[in-house]
């Protein structure tokens, strides 16, 4: 793949743009519909078996969600969540994955030049070569989705099954989705579709219906239906995610801010030698600083 | 321009070398995607063997159908022709690629022999001849030809057989004929539960 | 007699860890600068690779900050603060420009020096700490991302200010003839004393070398 | 299923009872979701369980384990008494206005009849009333008052709301949701379906509890139309298949009956079998009976196979008791029988009563094993910590372990809940020296047909006759018995193109006459991969082929009047228009009659239409009756405390004293499979060991309150069968319900354990469950029995 399938890239600035995209591709999107969902976990497994990953056989952990956490060989996990509201029992289930954010706060904070990448149909994804392991992106997450590998050291999410968008495929866990929780298209289809069955779930009593595509990170490339939009946390997701403000801070102050110091500082010191020169101790005998050198080194081993 | 000169230009020039060996240089690659696995591999048509939507399922296989390969499936997915799927596959079947590769496999015809802690590999003919042994044994000392009445009944219910249900109609056709050829009554499925 | 004294300004212990700590904190610097500045990322070919710079940083700034924290405290007596240490702040417009009679006398170290040390002694514990919080994958699972991202804001922030003070310690040593030196080979001359640290002559414990001549 | 998968998209109340679609039928219920969004249909779940099905559902209700007929009975009564009946098609197309023999009774929860010696019924007057000619006296006025509508009225008359919640414990107000839901159906323009699986046949009283939803059906007329029906959702892939091919204790493939020692001979046999009409003008389908059988008998002996030797209807084995699994192991148990083949089935894990299985399977002398996984059964006799405790040296049996192939390793064909045969191909060799079923039985059979031939034996005619003339007898491929499945004109050697043309003169051999169409002259109908739908309705009449004559929808005579209009024309199947039939289908029925001559869309049934009396068809009575499971937790039955549970099951000697009772065993336990695993298959899957490695229980908050469980925490389960341990998830998914007065919890029991597997080493829930089964099938209780719960250590 050629860097104009590229749109944005971790360590590059607005003073060295990444290439820019001429393959013009459609920007695709993931929808996922939680009100259509049974948590039957065919995502996970597709996820599993496309992407060649097998996480270790864990034991039960009080719950439906297995294996009990993302890592860098579960990209897609289902998370369970019960609870008993107005004395009606809700079962919810999360499909977890990386979001593809538009404005991807792992992108921003990672420390490494093109290891993470946002392609042209609007993907995020990793590049394990490039990737040094520092974890950035791990801690700078809203979505807490990116794993490093115990072994490699390399950090790993999903990847919108990369090697099949790029083939025009659908990722694996849509393929295999049975009630079409799971949708694949461009993101005006995605968000026109998403239109309608919000409109739909508000006729069927679901007042609060609404699209998950949170502001904060740009929006989302993968989108989410949910019963409740004014309580995305009974999904386990957060309100308001957004690249955080150490994120920020660090690489929109203190990086110039420091880039300006530092060349600063060294302008100051290259100016001051200029205008002052060094800064010589006139010896009484100056005769006597040339044999200092041998002389104090014997002098020490003494 | 003098010596001076040009050695401090060689010197500038090995610096901006090194510093680019050290990775100034342009023309590093951009994240490729993994490459498509499918490419070129065989693809095979079938049906899930778990539970009975018949979902289709397309297998994947390595190797040519040329003579010096080995087929082995690598990957399984939805059909996505099929209309009772069309694509979509449960966990189960998402997993099917496991299944088939699972290390629990049998691979030889074994036997454990009476009152032992072992398994025994053997040949196919020996396991045949000694089942079919065991079976004329049983067979001409409890097949019950008459029953009180004097009514034909010719059935042997000293032996029995649980049978199949992820099999082939054809093999479940055979199956019912072995049965009942040798007088087999006891017969059952998993379809009872 | 006179002419052959020099002035012990550090011992050999004190300049090995000077040195030890001026090749790891480079090794540290490059690194680290490779990632706050992506488009640097040539400076961590030090360490031979991208991923073998991640995995050394963290090693050659511990290296770094261990001695650098010990020398720290073997320095502590000179730097504290003193009476002439505001005027001479005061003044630093004639220290800059060798307006060497405006300067008030002062000791073993002047207050530009002090304040250096005491921004050593800051960055490096905070960069020690952030750095054990951030340290893949040994350190970091045990804290919160939040808590990790706000410690990597910390470490950016302390490590610029470092790294500004390094250079201006680079830069005055450079230009002040005979620091160098000092810290090389352990000694100044009574001259250079008397010229920069006046007060350090009257140090009770002023250790004085003398020389044979030949 | 009457219809098929696909199908259930059409309609507009899916009832998901009995059964957890989205567990364990996962894209099957995908069609619910397509409903659900472009139907606006609603699903309603009745389960004791929240279970993944429900999650979707618009109306769930939960209901005590074992009490469904309660329940649906329930519902019949509010259908008749708010008059949400579809009058035309019940009046049409049912047996409400046929009139019931004088001397049939109900009192006190007995049907008339009832030997109590023996536990049986003499089912004499469980029939019509006939007139001279031997036809049903009917009364279309309902007015008789033993016409079935009658009694059917009086007999659901006690189950008002407030009994059936009293036995099932479901709230009267969730419980006539779910009846406003379902009653929305009675139009013509609404349907609904009903889909069940194992939680409705695993119980004492299964086939009642299918019975008494396809009463709701016809009620409703919701059967042969689109989107309704009874849909039974099958278990394995090709069980549909395996019960096609009659591999049952009394059956022979195509749902023809294996000779009892009643059928002396052909003649009387094929009259016991051959039914007589009911009523004047039916088709009476079953009266091609004798061409089925002959050109089967023709298709097992081949040439040996004569009119003069009865087609040698004398070699097939004549049955006096019903030998299902568990009589067998029952005799098995008791050192009754020398040899066992099991073919890919994990008897060990899968049925019923572990212990005694274990016991029966010791006092072998061989065992076979086809199977391509190592199974536990397999090595029964090996120790397994406390999984599996035994001396190997004690055990006698020699067992073999043969490797077959995986549906992904051969070719063939299996049949889905919808009836169809998909033919599927060979991917990959198998691994080592695996070889399919097939194969092995032919290695098996030609070393017996040699060994009778050079030693001689007792009877060794059918083994020499068997008919194996397949190109390479050692391995019969499936195109070979593919075709003979669908059988030939012998004379000509011409595949058949359906099974009107068999004949009963030994001229035509077929192996399954149901399958007959399935490879014609013009090839393997079961390869086609057409998927058009023209109607758009989902009909695809070129994807494969769907048994009976590719026919999609069973009884779709009935969905439209009996003078051939449509009951909506927006589901129409069939239409009768000027002088023919038109449609999207092939219809149930001989398509070259005039509606008014066709309109008995039940057409196997001699008298045509749907019974709401089931005559004698089944063990336990002409109509349904709720009865408390074998071990009740209320140790009584509300309605009839003298007969408390199902009077007809069979009770094998010693059966009865491992039941245990209420006071010793409180909680109703129920078993389930999930979505993740498939029995005990995929826990040899790695994929499918990640997603759910463990087994554990599911407990109600109250329950673990009072019992001091904790989610996650180790807990001990004991029967009066056995005892087991294994985590606890404590969840409100569960809930306890008043029942007659107390609080009954249910606690549920995923069965997906293993010691031999991928995943975590776990007890099997068999090791609990009871070999007590369905009246009529046997099929055992695993969704409803007692068992005591308490915390214990961990292993």
């Amino acid at each position: 793949m050629s860097a104009q399938d590229i749109i944005l890239s971790s360590g590059t600035s607005e003073l060295t743009p990444a290439a820019q995209v001429r393959r013009k591709v459609a920007k695709m999107t993931k929808l996922f519909d939680a009100t259509k969902c049974n948590g039957c976990k065919a995502c996970q497994v597709a996820c599993s078996e496309w992407n060649d990953l097998r996480a270790p056989i864990g034991e039960f952990s009080g719950s439906y969600q297995n294996p009990a956490d993302l890592s860098s060989e579960c990209w897609t996990l289902m998370k369970f969540h019960e609870f008993k509201k107005n004395d009606k029992m809700h079962w919810q289930f999360t499909h977890t994955a990386c979001m593809h954010c538009d404005d991807p706060a792992c992108l921003t904070a990672c420390s490494t030049k093109g290891a993470i990448v946002q392609r042209s149909n609007g993907t995020v994804d990793f590049d394990s070569d490039k990737c040094t392991g520092c974890g950035y992106c791990v801690s700078a997450c809203p979505f807490n989705i990116p794993r490093l590998d115990p072994i490699d050291q390399k950090a790993y999410k999903c990847t919108m099954c990369a090697d099949r968008t790029q083939i025009g495929l659908e990722p694996a866990c849509v393929k295999t989705c049975i009630t079409g929780a799971l949708r694949f298209g461009t993101r005006e289809d995605m968000l026109f579709y998403a239109d309608l069955r919000v409109k739909q779930l508000k006729e069927k009593g679901y007042a609060n219906a609404g699209l998950y595509n949170p502001e904060g990170v740009g929006g989302t490339g993968m989108v989410m239906i949910l019963h409740d939009i004014n309580q995305p946390e009974s999904y386990g997701l957060p309100a308001d995610p957004k690249t955080s403000l150490p994120v920020k801070l660090w690489q929109d102050v203190v990086k110039p801010l420091g880039a300006v110091g530092i060349i600063a500082t060294a302008a100051v010191a290259i100016a001051h030698r200029i205008t002052v020169g060094r800064n010589i101790v006139e010896e009484d005998e100056p005769a006597a600083y040339d044999h200092s050198h041998d002389d104090n080194q014997k002098s020490d081993k003494e | 321009m003098d010596r001076r000169q040009f050695f401090k230009l060689c010197a500038c020039g090995a610096t901006t070398s090194a510093i680019a060996a050290l990775g100034m240089m342009p023309g590093e690659a951009m994240a490729a995607p993994r490459e498509y696995k499918l490419l070129r591999a065989k693809e095979t048509r079938n049906n899930c063997c778990y539970c009975s939507v018949g979902c289709g399922l397309l297998m994947y296989s390595h190797g040519t159908v040329g003579k010096n390969s080995e087929q082995s499936i690598f990957h399984i997915e939805g059909d996505v022709d099929n209309p009772v799927n069309r694509g979509a596959l449960c966990p189960k079947g998402a997993g099917l690629v496991d299944y088939v590769n699972s290390p629990n496999r049998n691979q030889y015809p074994e036997v454990r022999e009476p009152g032992t802690n072992e398994w025994k590999r053997i040949s196919w003919q020996e396991a045949y001849s000694r089942i079919a042994r065991h079976m004329k044994d049983d067979r001409d000392a409890n097949l019950i030809e008459t029953n009180e009445a004097g009514t034909t009944v010719n059935r042997w219910l000293t032996t029995g057989m649980m049978t199949s249900s992820a099999q082939p109609n054809e093999g479940g056709f055979i199956t019912h004929k072995f049965a009942r050829a040798t007088g087999l009554v006891a017969i059952d499925t998993i379809a009872r539960n | 007699m006179h002419k052959n004294e020099r002035i012990l300004r550090h011992t050999l212990f004190d300049r090995l860890c000077h040195w030890f700590i001026v090749a790891t904190g480079l090794v540290t610097f490059l690194t680290g600068f490779a990632f706050f500045f992506p488009s640097f990322q040539w400076l961590g070919g030090i360490a031979g690779t991208p991923q073998m710079a991640r995995f050394v940083h963290p090693i050659a700034g511990l290296m770094m900050c261990l001695p650098l924290m010990l020398m720290l405290v073997r320095y502590y007596h000179h730097n504290k603060w003193e009476k002439n240490d505001l005027k001479w702040m005061l003044a630093i417009k004639d220290v800059m420009f060798e307006n060497e009679d405006k300067i008030p006398a002062i000791g073993h170290y002047n207050p530009g020096q002090k304040v250096l040390f005491r921004t050593f002694v800051v960055t490096s514990i905070v960069l020690t700490v952030t750095g054990f919080m951030m340290w893949q994958p040994y350190f970091a699972p045990y804290f919160e991302a939040s808590t990790i991202e706000w410690a990597i804001l910390l470490h950016a922030i302390c490590a610029v200010i470092m790294l500004i003070f390094v250079m201006v310690h680079f830069w005055m040593a450079t230009w002040v003839e005979g620091s160098v030196a000092g810290m090389l080979y352990g000694t100044v001359s009574r001259a250079w004393c008397k010229k920069h640290h006046p007060n350090m002559l009257n140090d009770p414990e002023l250790k004085i070398i003398k020389q044979e001549k030949h | 299923m009457t219809n098929h998968w696909i199908d259930i998209k059409n309609t507009n109340v899916a009832i998901i009872m009995g059964g957890n679609a989205a567990e364990a039928h996962p894209v099957g219920f995908g069609w619910v979701s397509e409903a659900m969004q472009h139907n606006d249909a609603k699903l309603v779940v009745v389960d004791p369980r929240f279970t993944r099905s429900a999650s979707l559902a618009d109306v769930y209700a939960p209901l005590r384990s074992g009490t469904d007929i309660a329940f649906l009975l329930g519902v019949i009564r509010y259908l008749i008494e708010t008059d949400q009946v579809n009058h035309d098609y019940v009046k049409a197309y049912t047996n409400a206005s046929f009139i019931v023999r004088e001397d049939f009774e109900f009192n006190d929860g007995l049907f008339s009849g009832f030997d109590e010696e023996t536990g049986t019924y003499n089912k004499e007057s469980w029939f019509y009333e006939l007139d001279g000619e031997g036809f049903a006296k009917v009364d279309p006025s309902y007015q008789h008052p033993r016409c079935v509508w009658n009694l059917l009225k009086k007999h659901v008359d006690r189950y008002d709301f407030d009994t059936v919640s009293n036995i099932t414990g479901t709230k009267v107000e969730d419980y006539q949701a779910v009846c406003e839901v379902i009653g929305s159906t009675h139009t013509h323009d609404r349907v609904a379906t009903f889909m069940y699986a194992l939680g409705w046949t695993h119980h004492t009283k299964g086939a009642q509890n299918i019975r008494s939803m396809a009463m709701i059906q016809l009620l409703l007329g919701n059967i042969g139309v689109l989107g309704g029906g009874v849909n039974a959702l099958r278990g394995h892939s090709n069980v549909q298949g395996a019960t096609d091919m009659g591999l049952l204790c009394q059956g022979l493939p195509g749902y023809l009956k294996l000779p009892n020692d009643n059928d002396v001979n052909l003649e009387t046999y094929l009259r016991n079998y051959t039914p007589v009409p009911l009523r004047p003008g039916q088709t009476n389908y079953w009266q091609h009976y004798p061409k089925f059988f002959v050109s089967q008998m023709k298709s097992f002996w081949g040439k040996y196979a004569t009119k003069e030797n009865d087609f040698g209807y004398d070699w097939l084995p004549k049955w006096d008791l019903q030998y299902d699994y568990t009589k067998h192991l029952d005799m098995m148990y008791h050192g009754q029988v020398n040899g066992l083949f099991v073919q890919g089935v994990n008897c060990i894990n899968s049925q019923p009563n572990r212990n005694k299985v274990l016991k029966a399977l010791s006092n072998l002398k061989y065992l076979v094993v086809l199977d391509p996984l190592a199974t536990e059964t397999a090595t029964f006799w090996q120790h397994a910590d406390q999984f599996n405790e035994v001396n190997p040296a004690s055990i006698q049996t020699e067992v073999f372990r043969l490797p077959t192939t995986l549906f992904a390793e051969e070719e063939g064909c299996i049949v889905n809940s919808g009836r169809w045969m998909q033919w599927h191909w060979k991917g990959a060799n198998p691994p080592g020296e695996s070889k399919p079923d097939a194969e092995i039985l032919s290695g098996i059979m030609l070393t017996l047909k040699q060994m009778y031939k050079d030693e001689g034996g007792k009877l060794p005619e059918p083994i020499e006759a068997i008919k194996w003339d397949y190109h390479t007898p050692s391995f019969p491929h499936g195109e070979e018995v593919a075709k003979e499945l669908n059988g030939k004109d012998i004379a000509t050697g011409r595949q058949l193109d359906n099974f009107t043309q068999l004949k009963d003169d030994g001229s035509t051999e077929c192996g399954c006459w149901i399958y007959s169409g399935c490879w014609t002259e013009a090839g393997n109908m079961m390869a086609r991969r057409d998927n058009h739908d023209p109607s758009g309705k989902g009909i695809t009449p070129g994807w494969a082929f769907a048994w009976p004559m590719n026919r999609r929808v069973l009884y779709n005579r009935a969905s439209c009047d009996v003078n051939g209009k449509p009951w909506d024309p927006k589901r129409m199947i069939l239409e009768y228009t000027d002088g023919h039939w038109h449609g999207i289908d092939v219809g149930d029925f001989n398509m070259k009659l005039p509606p008014q001559e066709s309109a008995h869309p039940f057409m196997m049934q001699p008298e045509g239409v749907g019974r709401f009396f089931a005559l004698k068809m089944l063990a336990e009575g002409p109509f349904p009756e709720h009865y408390e499971p074998m071990e009740s937790p209320i140790g009584t039955n509300p309605l009839h405390p003298n007969v408390v549970s199902n009077p007809a099951v069979r009770m094998l000697p010693g059966v009865k004293e491992t039941l245990g009772s209420n006071k010793e065993f409180p909680y109703v336990c129920t078993t389930y499979s999930m979505t993740e695993h498939f029995n005990y298959w995929s826990t040899h899957c790695r994929l499918a060991a990640i997603s759910m490695p463990e087994t554990f229980v599911e407990i109600d908050e109250v329950l673990a309150r009072d019992k001091g469980i904790n989610n996650g925490d180790w807990v001990r389960i004991s029967s009066k069968r056995g005892a087991m341990e294994t985590k606890a998830l404590v969840t409100q998914r569960l809930q306890p319900l008043k029942v007659n007065g107390q609080w009954v919890h249910t606690i549920g029991l995923p069965r997906h354990g293993s010691h031999n597997a991928l995943i975590r080493k776990s007890f099997t829930c068999n090791v609990l469950t009871t070999e007590v089964g369905d009246a009529n099938t046997q099929t055992p209780e695993y969704k409803a029995f007692l068992v005591n719960i308490e915390k214990a250590k961990g292993i």
